[in-house]
């Protein structure tokens, strides 16, 4: 009884803990984002003034080089400010940029997906059409539109992003939900009552989003390249403002003899990338109350031999969906998704 | 690099010429190939002394104040084998300042000025311009001469001209090939064949020197790291910061001085520049018609501009206003550092500066009139670069109160560059000089920064002297293999 | 709520195993049928066949008849309808032609707030308990669930004791109501399943094949639970399965479909006693012996020949026709009309050569080579 | 089931196939759990032997470990498994892998999905003789035809060319027997052939199995939970309970008179019989999960005889009489009841 | 098929009218051209001549109406820059990005076909762990940081390949390698989580029961049925090959069409633009087709669907 109590409880939040620290790979990845959120958060207030203070005596100082002072033990830029100061600062430039335009395009493409796949018809027709639009749409022209036609700002640059992005999410979501309609389950809810939209939140985006994170974790390094990419153009992050996208592309030229002012940043980016990939795949995982077990490290001795009348039964063997016939010409759900699709037999 | 040895001297550009039409000549990307490669003009001016050297002309004189006559050089012949005459001459005239095709030359060194020629003999051309004009001769080394057989109502991609070289192959978007012209007038340059071809990439630039692709690389960062490679040579460039002078707070000379007073010009150069550079007072470089060796780079005086600015608040001047500084992306190396570095020490003199970097077209909204409304107050980042050697180029554009370029103008400047553009010879150079220095006295509507240098890379196994020039043309003559 | 708790009351007193047993066939007992169908048709567009067909036609004209508290029992093989004419049952497909009656209602005139209310009527419990139940959500959740569209049903306060309530009523314990589907058994599953249904308070609920996905222990747990409410609560069930020994154990009524066509009907003892469509004798036949089971059947086996024909292509005249080792030339140019047989009244068959009780020995026999 | 009782006589008296003290552990994040405990049986040729148990008892996981055919979590931990008096356990992998078809076939419990969607039946057919016969294209296309055409299914030229999602579920499960007895194996392992499938077509499924049996003497170890089934078609019965045999021994004997409780309750539970609406009988609760297996005999929460000794003491399975075997202390007073 | 392949074809015409339509009328809102074409002390005659020559001077939908019939007659007007038919200097541009697109969905897709597979055949073992990992960094890998890089190591320092260029086939290593990365990273982990799918299923262990060797097993019936993610995220990185490989063209002096949309773009090159856009929304909308029609060969009851 009491184990299964204690299962049980892995859906609440302490549960979800639980799980995250028995996940190592997870758990550092969780470590990296918090550190980047912190850095994200205090960063600015904290080491705003150490980033912009330039010295233009002192530029690219050797990173890790002793006695010039803490700030500068990732070396100092070509006008002489701290990589260190400033690749924390820039967390949060980036952060406000990258999470707006790829929660933007998640949600609007999640939501616009499901809702035609789940209608399925003109609805999805014409959304998929809209699709290739912007797909071969360049966005670097959205880019100079908004430049010429509205006032350049981070919020014109995240629209401008998300806009591009928005494909993405809108096919893979359609997909998925084209299949999920078909499923049982939602037949169910229809004999409820429930209407379309119910049906969509309860049973359609539980089971769509955590595929859909796992594309929008790799697209938060595509975002973040970009938005360096546009600010070329005038739109968005302005010096001395920073980003890290700004620093690996500014720094671009540097790569020769001052290596440290591209490769710190540009390994900010990968490591915050592979992070929310990783977080992104738990997530899925632990989200997933069938694959949640895999997420349970082996302990030594847990099992409760001999104990009396254990009233767990055994797991049947999972239930294996039936080839879906109609509408298979759809790509398949799992399609999209840039991770791990696993759907394999298991206690 | 093994390339030098088949007789092939091998260019690597930033950008493919977009047309080899001569009369765009005046485009950096295609005057570096055509000029006096493929085409040649009439007269052309050596950077070093700014004097002018007969090319396709052995000789002119000024006939009456708006008109010039120009003798031409004989045996001269175009690649396709016709003979080069003054009908020609004529021809290539007319048709850069006076056909349908827009040529940028016209634009570029003409201006409004309107310009008849005519052939008077086989050898003989006669130029006439409305107005006079001393430097006719000099405006006419930008017309390149090409055959009446060219096309006079459309551009031509592919000229046919006099040069030492002509076109052999133009794999568009891939590389161009000259081939030495047999029957040229002039000494055959060292290398059979020319080949060129264009990275975008700086670095990629000089790596192609370094691993051996190519013998030369134009137009490098010091950051690209051509090495034990790099020349570098002044590129004739001169960056600087324009300010909106009729705009609070800048409208203000306190507060104009104050500025040129709060930025480190050395400081600049030698870090943000990497040593490429050289502070500057003027727009204009030495060589120069018109450049005053009197006038030095402002100091770096951090107190002087803090109590300028003090007392101009004291006299209710609105210092605290949001000046925008616009800058380009690219328009010189590190562009957008160099502006953090100006915004940082205005910031310290106690202005209130945000930096806005823009693209080319962008930009260029604010740097050509009519000015974007609503701008505020803005400190424009600009270069200028004076090709024809005479301020003339300089002053009425970016200084006059008219100008194109001009955000703001005195009568007493204007007027002193009016006096000055119809002078010739020493009085031309002396009243030029006076305008500019009247300028930085007393309309200080500048922060000059830097005349520029720029990097080119050279094999081990070519020799070749970059000039003031040598951004815009690049004789392929003065090309030689070394030792 | 108090509607259906009224109608739930009415139907406790009129539901028992006799009272139906005896009732006549217009249902005259309790004042009408609480579910009637007429000539149900559904068809679906499907790519085209050999023949060149675009549509299967999965339910062809059934008719459908069930009273308060009775249970009907719908058999048949693979692919005859069965689950198709659930879904029209519960509106999620919408037959092409025919009538549906509830309570003398058509549901889908329905709209709103009375579509709504009708919803909670009629309830069904799904085939296949792995796929019907949302894995991402406790069973909690599950049975919750109705009550989200139908929130005025159960105070948002009494839910969870209602959740335990259900939980126990169908053998779980209150504890599992924060399990996920899949930490569950087949059997547990269908349970939840089943008090899904219940939650609602539901006057019919339709059981697709409730039992085929479980083994035999766990089998004899769900029927008991089914049974046991319908003597608590008073619910009619149409009970679907292809397995003739648990509808026999549940059904007062049976109907035999083939092919989208029920071929047989009547009160359950009758039927599998004395089938009179050729079709539901080789389906008795068919079913293997259970050990246990007392020897009441034909006792040699009539194997059918031939595969089932496509119902995109269904033969024409009597559907069977094509594997009937009785047929002859009218089964191929007429459809049968259903006739009652003469010892029963409620007992119809659509057969034009329907078994008689004298002929059934030597049947068998020719049947069988 | 002689050789439980009399081993030695194995090989010469047509003995296919025998399993001894088999064990398989599945590797889970809770550590290693025994699923498959000590199993033991013997197939003679021409026989069926019906392995009887409840879902997730380990009736499959004992087959695939049988037939190599594990998944990477699992792994046969101990015990001998001979087929012709070979124990093929030892073998290498590519020995083994020779053996996989002409030798031992299996028929997989899900005919929905055990054909591979995306590959014409006709060449998944083929495949057999393509890999074992190295027979080309053309020649194992042939006997694909003639495979189908021997398990009844029509026009057979033309559907070799169709997909698996082109046939109904029991055309599927033919064409997967159809596979398995393509070499004409000595041992054919059929997990739940028919549990997909409604009675017509089992009924079909079954004598097309019953007359390979005869043709080819084939040995039949049929996987099935599906009492009427083993009723009619097997020989031999061994019922597992949680992972390992409780009771073994002629079917008839077994189902008139059974010695394990669990055997009686599964009896009992079958719903003919029984009154029209009336309670069934059925086994309370739930089996133990396979990694909480109890100590002691694993049905005892469950067991209407069940006394302390079975709480501390497993019972083994012994002999109760010729051919017979029970793992219950208290056999005897089923068999005496 | 046909009806649905024509119905398909009918279905983009729209949208590419849409694409044309918006590339038209977006580009226009971007500035006037003259301030790039003209020189900068131009006066406003020769701007004014300058708009003229161009038709810049019309009411937008004039000049609209005008495209389209220009069109019509396959027409696709003149660079600003090159004074070229601006067809010219798009498809000059757009077989050099294909070919590099090809080779490297073809690598990428190989690759990851290979990898992927092997890291599925055992899921969390160290190798998969490891493959794992660095798809997902690869993934997520700046190109230009690794093209610059590998311009310095591979042709500057080892001297085994041109630093760029596209003469040769050692010239394809380096820019095929920086372009290859990103793909590589995010097909690998598609592959992987379908053939841990596919491997799963029990069709396989049908086919080992019949003898077949490991070899036969994942490539041959696991990975067909691992084919549709695969294709799925294939096509979306390919739409994105097609648009241009912008970092790669520019850096390596790639030729392709990438780069001459941006440039078009930033020089206000309407028409190069235009015909730019055109060409690969078309190419994109085949491609979208072609991988629905592939799907259909890959997996026949997806056939049934279409058809349908
Ligand atoms: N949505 C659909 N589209 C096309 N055909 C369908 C659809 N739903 C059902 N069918 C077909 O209609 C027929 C009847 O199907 P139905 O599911 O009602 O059969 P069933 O009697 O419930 O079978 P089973 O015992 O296998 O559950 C079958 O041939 C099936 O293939
Ligand atoms: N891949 C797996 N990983 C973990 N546990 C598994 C796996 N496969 C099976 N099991 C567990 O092993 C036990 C035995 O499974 P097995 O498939 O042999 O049961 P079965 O008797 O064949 O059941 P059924 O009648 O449902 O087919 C079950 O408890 C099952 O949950
Ligand atoms: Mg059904
Ligand atoms: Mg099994």
């Amino acid at each position: 009884m009491s184990t299964h109590e204690k299962e049980a409880g892995a859906t609440g939040r302490a549960g979800l803990l639980r799980l995250l620290a028995a996940d190592r790979m997870a758990t550092a990845a969780c470590a990296v984002l918090l550190l980047v959120g912190l850095c994200a958060v205090l960063g600015p207030p904290l080491l705003g003034d150490l980033a912009r203070e330039q010295n233009l005596r002192a530029v690219k100082l050797r990173p890790f080089s002793t006695g010039e002072g803490w700030e500068f033990v990732l070396g100092s830029d070509s006008l002489g400010r701290s990589v260190l100061a400033r690749l924390v600062v820039a967390a949060g430039t980036t952060l406000s940029v990258a999470v707006p335009a790829v929660v933007l395009s998640l949600l609007i493409g999640s939501v616009w997906g499901m809702w035609a796949g789940f209608h399925r018809g003109w609805r999805e027709n014409v959304s998929m059409r809209i699709a290739d639009v912007i797909l071969s749409f360049p966005s670097l022209l959205l880019a100079v539109v908004v430049l010429y036609v509205f006032d350049p700002s981070i919020a014109n640059l995240v629209a401008v992003l998300a806009i591009a992005r928005i494909p993405v999410y809108l096919r893979t979501a359609r997909a998925e939900s084209a299949e999920l309609r078909g499923r049982l389950f939602a037949d169910a809810a229809r004999t409820f009552g429930s209407g379309n939209w119910a049906i969509v939140r309860r049973h359609v985006a539980p089971i769509v989003l955590p595929t859909l994170l796992t594309v929008a974790a790799v697209d938060f390094c595509f975002v973040m390249l970009t938005e360096s990419s546009l600010s070329f153009l005038g739109i968005g992050i302005q010096p001395p403002d920073v980003s890290w996208g700004l620093m690996v592309a500014q720094g671009r030229a540097e790569l020769r003899n001052a290596w440290w002012t591209v490769v710190f940043p540009g390994l900010a980016i990968i490591v915050t990338t592979v992070a929310m990939t990783v977080l992104a795949n738990w997530a899925r995982i632990a989200g997933d109350p069938a694959q949640r077990w895999r997420l349970t490290t082996p302990k030594r001795g847990r099992t409760p031999r001999g104990r009396g009348s254990v009233p767990d039964s055994a797991a049947p063997p999972p239930g294996r969906p039936q080839p879906q016939q109609t509408g298979s010409r759809e790509r398949t759900a799992k399609g999209t998704s840039h991770g791990e699709a696993p759907r394999q037999e298991q206690p | 690099g093994a390339a030098a040895d088949a007789g092939t001297v091998q260019i690597v550009l930033p950008e493919e010429p977009p047309t080899l039409e001569p009369c765009d000549a005046s485009l950096t990307a295609t005057g570096r190939v055509v000029r006096s490669n493929i085409t040649e003009p009439l007269a052309e001016r050596v950077p070093e002394t700014g004097e002018l050297e007969p090319k396709l002309a052995t000789g002119w004189k000024r006939t009456s104040p708006t008109t010039w006559r120009f003798t031409l050089r004989k045996g001269v012949t175009f690649h396709d084998g016709t003979a080069f005459t003054a009908k020609d001459a004529a021809f290539s005239i007319d048709r850069t300042l006076d056909s349908g095709i827009e040529c940028n030359v016209d634009g570029y060194v003409f201006g409004d000025s309107r310009i008849t020629a005519s052939a008077v003999d086989a050898t003989t051309v006669e130029v006439t311009s409305k107005e006079p004009d001393p430097i006719l001769p000099l405006r006419l080394s930008f017309v390149e001469m090409v055959p009446t057989s060219t096309d006079a109502d459309s551009r031509v991609r592919e000229p046919v001209g006099t040069g030492p070289y002509r076109i052999e192959k133009w794999n568009q978007g891939i590389n161009l090939r000259l081939a030495q012209y047999g029957s040229y007038w002039g000494k055959a340059p060292d290398y059979k064949t020319a080949l060129y071809t264009w990275r975008a990439e700086g670095s990629v630039r000089a790596a192609m020197v370094s691993s051996g692709e190519a013998d030369v690389a134009v137009g490098l960062a010091p950051a690209d790291g051509a090495g034990d490679h790099a020349v570098e040579y002044p590129n004739n460039e001169t960056s600087y910061l324009r300010m909106d002078a009729d705009k609070p707070p800048l409208d203000d000379i306190r507060v104009r001085k104050a500025i040129n007073y709060a930025i480190d010009k050395k400081g600049l150069v030698a870090s943000v520049f990497a040593g490429l550079g050289k502070p500057a007072g003027q727009l204009v470089p030495d060589g120069v018609t018109g450049y005053n060796p009197d006038i030095k780079s402002w100091p770096h005086d951090m107190k002087r501009a803090k109590s300028l600015i003090a007392a101009a608040r004291a006299d209710g001047v609105p210092v605290d206003t949001k000046i925008t500084i616009i800058g380009r992306n690219g328009i010189y190396p590190k562009a957008a550092e160099t502006m953090e570095v100006v915004q940082n020490e205005l910031r310290e003199a106690g202005l209130d500066v945000k930096v806005k970097m823009l693209d080319v077209n962008a930009w260029t909204e604010y740097l050509l009139r009519p000015f974007p409304k609503d701008a505020g107050p803005t400190l424009l980042q600009a270069q200028h670069g004076n090709q024809a050697g005479d301020a003339a180029f300089t002053m009425e554009q970016i200084y006059g109160s008219k100008g194109a370029q001009s955000s703001y103008g005195t009568p007493g400047l204007d007027r002193r560059i009016q006096r000055a553009e119809h002078a010739a010879g020493r009085e031309r150079q002396a009243r030029f000089a006076e305008a500019l220095a009247y300028q930085s006295k007393k309309v200080v509507r500048d922060a000059v920064l830097a005349h520029m240098k720029s990097i080119i890379a050279l094999a081990p196994d070519v020799s070749y002297k970059p000039d003031s020039a040598s951004g815009d043309e690049m004789h392929l003559a003065e090309i030689h293999p070394a030792g | 709520m108090p509607d259906t708790a009224d109608t739930a009351g009415t139907a406790q007193t009129a539901g028992t195993a006799d009272t139906v047993g005896t009732a006549d066939r217009a249902g005259t007992a309790t004042g009408g049928p609480l579910l009637q169908a007429r000539g149900l048709t559904k068809t679906f567009r499907v790519p085209r066949s050999a023949s060149g067909s675009t549509r299967l036609h999965a339910l062809d004209g059934v008719d459908l008849t069930v009273r308060r508290g009775e249970t009907l029992g719908l058999v048949g093989e693979s692919g005859c309808g069965k689950s198709t004419l659930a879904r029209v049952l519960l509106m999620l497909e919408r037959p092409d032609a025919g009538t549906l009656r509830y309570d003398g209602v058509d549901p889908f005139a329905l709209r709103g707030r009375s579509l709504l209310a009708w919803r909670r009527r009629v309830q069904m419990v799904f085939q296949d308990p792995f796929a019907s139940l949302n894995p991402r959500m406790s069973a909690g959740e599950l049975i919750a669930e109705p009550w989200r569209s139908h929130p005025d049903l159960v105070p948002r306060a009494e839910r969870e004791r209602r959740v335990h309530e259900l939980l126990e009523k169908v053998g779980l314990r209150a504890a599992d109501a924060r399990r996920h589907p899949q930490e569950f058994s087949g059997g547990q599953r269908q349970r939840i399943g089943i008090a899904r249904a219940l939650a609602l308070d539901p006057e019919v609920i339709v059981c697709d094949e409730p039992v085929s996905a479980l083994d035999l222990s766990v089998q004899a747990q769900v029927l008991n639970v089914l049974t046991e409410l319908q003597a608590e609560l008073g619910v009619a069930y149409v009970f679907i399965s292809h397995d003739l020994p648990v509808v026999r154990h549940m059904a007062d009524r049976v109907a035999v479909m083939y092919l989208g066509r029920v071929v047989e009907s009547g009160p359950a003892e009758e039927v599998f006693t004395a089938p009179r469509h050729p079709y539901t004798a080789s389906l008795l036949s068919a079913a293997p012996r259970p050990p246990t089971a007392q020897d009441d059947g034909p006792s040699r086996r009539i194997v059918l020949f031939g595969e089932v024909p496509s119902p995109t292509d269904p033969p024409s005249g009597c559907r069977f026709r094509t594997r009937c080792w009785k047929a002859e030339q009218v089964c191929a140019t007429a459809v049968p009309a259903d006739e009652p047989a003469p010892d029963g009244p409620q007992h119809l068959a659509a057969c034009h050569l329907p078994i008689q009780p004298s002929d059934r020995g030597g049947s068998r026999a020719a049947a069988h080579e | 089931m002689n050789g439980q009782a009399t081993p030695g006589t194995a090989a010469g008296n047509g003995t296919a196939l025998e399993v001894r003290d088999l064990s398989v552990e599945l590797s889970t994040p809770q550590g290693p759990v025994r699923v498959v405990r000590d199993v033991g049986f013997e197939v003679r040729s021409g026989q069926t032997l019906a392995l009887l148990g409840e879902s997730g008892c380990g009736k499959s996981m004992t087959a695939q470990a049988v037939a190599g055919l594990l998944d990477p979590v699992a792994e046969v931990t101990d015990g001998q498994v001979r087929l012709q008096g070979r124990d093929i356990l030892r073998l290498r992998r590519s020995d083994r892998r020779s053996l996989a078809g002409p030798e031992l076939a299996m028929v997989f419990q899900d005919a929905l999905t055990a054909l591979n969607p995306v590959y014409t039946v006709g060449s998944q057919l083929a495949e057999p003789f393509r890999i074992h016969e190295r027979a080309s294209r053309r020649a194992a296309k042939e006997k694909a035809v003639e495979l189908m055409e021997r398990v009844g299914i029509p026009e057979p030229r033309l559907r070799a060319k169709a997909f698996p999602h082109q046939f109904s579920g029991g055309m599927r499960q033919r064409l997967l027997i159809a596979m398995a007895v393509a070499l004409r194996p000595s041992v054919l392992l059929a997990d739940e052939p028919t549990t997909a499938l409604d009675v017509t077509v089992q009924a079909q499924i079954m004598e097309l199995l019953a007359e390979l049996r005869r043709e080819t003497r084939m040995a039949l170890v049929l996987i099935t939970h599906d009492l009427a089934v083993v009723a009619e078609q097997a020989d031999q019965v061994a019922v597992m309970y949680s992972g390992t045999i409780v009771e073994s021994g002629p079917v008839a004997e077994v189902f008139a008179a059974p010695r394990h409780p669990y055997t009686r309750g599964l009896l009992d539970s079958v719903p003919a019989g029984h009154p029209r609406g009336s309670v069934l009988p059925s086994i309370q609760g739930s089996p133990p999960r396979p990694a909480a297996v109890p100590a002691g005999c694993a049905f005892r929460a469950r067991c209407p005889l069940a006394r302390d000794r079975c709480a501390t003491d497993e019972p083994p399975l012994t002999d109760t009489g010729p051919g017979r075997a029970s793992a219950c202390h208290y056999w005897k007073e089923l068999a005496d009841a | 098929m046909l009806t649905y392949l024509r119905r398909r074809i009918l279905s983009s015409a729209i949208p590419l009218l849409v694409v044309v339509l918006g590339v038209f009328f977006l580009a226009r809102l971007t500035g006037d051209p003259a301030n790039l074409y003209l020189p900068l002390s131009a006066t406003q005659k020769m701007r004014e001549a300058f708009s003229a020559q161009h038709g810049f001077d019309d009411p937008l939908l004039v000049q609209f109406g005008d495209y389209l019939a220009q069109l019509a007659h396959l027409d696709f007007g003149e660079s600003l820059r090159t004074a070229q038919p601006a067809a010219e200097a798009v498809l000059r541009a757009f077989p050099a990005t294909l070919q590099l697109a090809g080779v490297t969905l073809l690598l990428a897709v190989a690759g990851a076909v290979v990898v992927g597979s092997l890291a599925a055949y055992r899921p969390n073992s160290p190798a998969d762990r490891i493959a794992s990992f660095l798809s997902s960094t690869a993934a997520s890998t700046p190109d230009f940081w690794f093209a610059i890089m590998g311009v310095l190591v591979f042709a500057v320092t080892l001297d085994w390949l041109p630093t760029s260029g596209t003469v040769g086939s050692a010239a394809w290593v380096l820019p095929v390698a920086t372009l290859l990365i990103r793909p590589f990273g995010v097909l690998v982990q598609v592959v992987r989580g379908a053939m841990v799918t596919a491997l799963s299923e029990p069709y396989i262990k049908v086919a080992r029961s019949k003898g077949a060797g490991e070899r036969r097993v994942i490539f041959k019936h696991a990975l067909r049925n691992a084919g549709a993610p695969t294709l799925t995220v294939a096509g979306d990185l390919a739409v994105g090959l097609i648009n241009g490989a912008v970092v790669v063209e520019t850096i390596f002096g790639w030729p392709g069409i990438g780069k001459l949309m941006i440039d078009s773009i930033l020089q206000r090159d309407f028409a190069v633009l235009q015909a730019a856009v055109l060409l690969t929304a078309l190419t994109i909308f085949a491609l979208n087709l072609l991988i629905d029609v592939c799907y259909v060969l890959l997996d026949p009851r997806v056939r049934q669907g279409a058809m349908a």
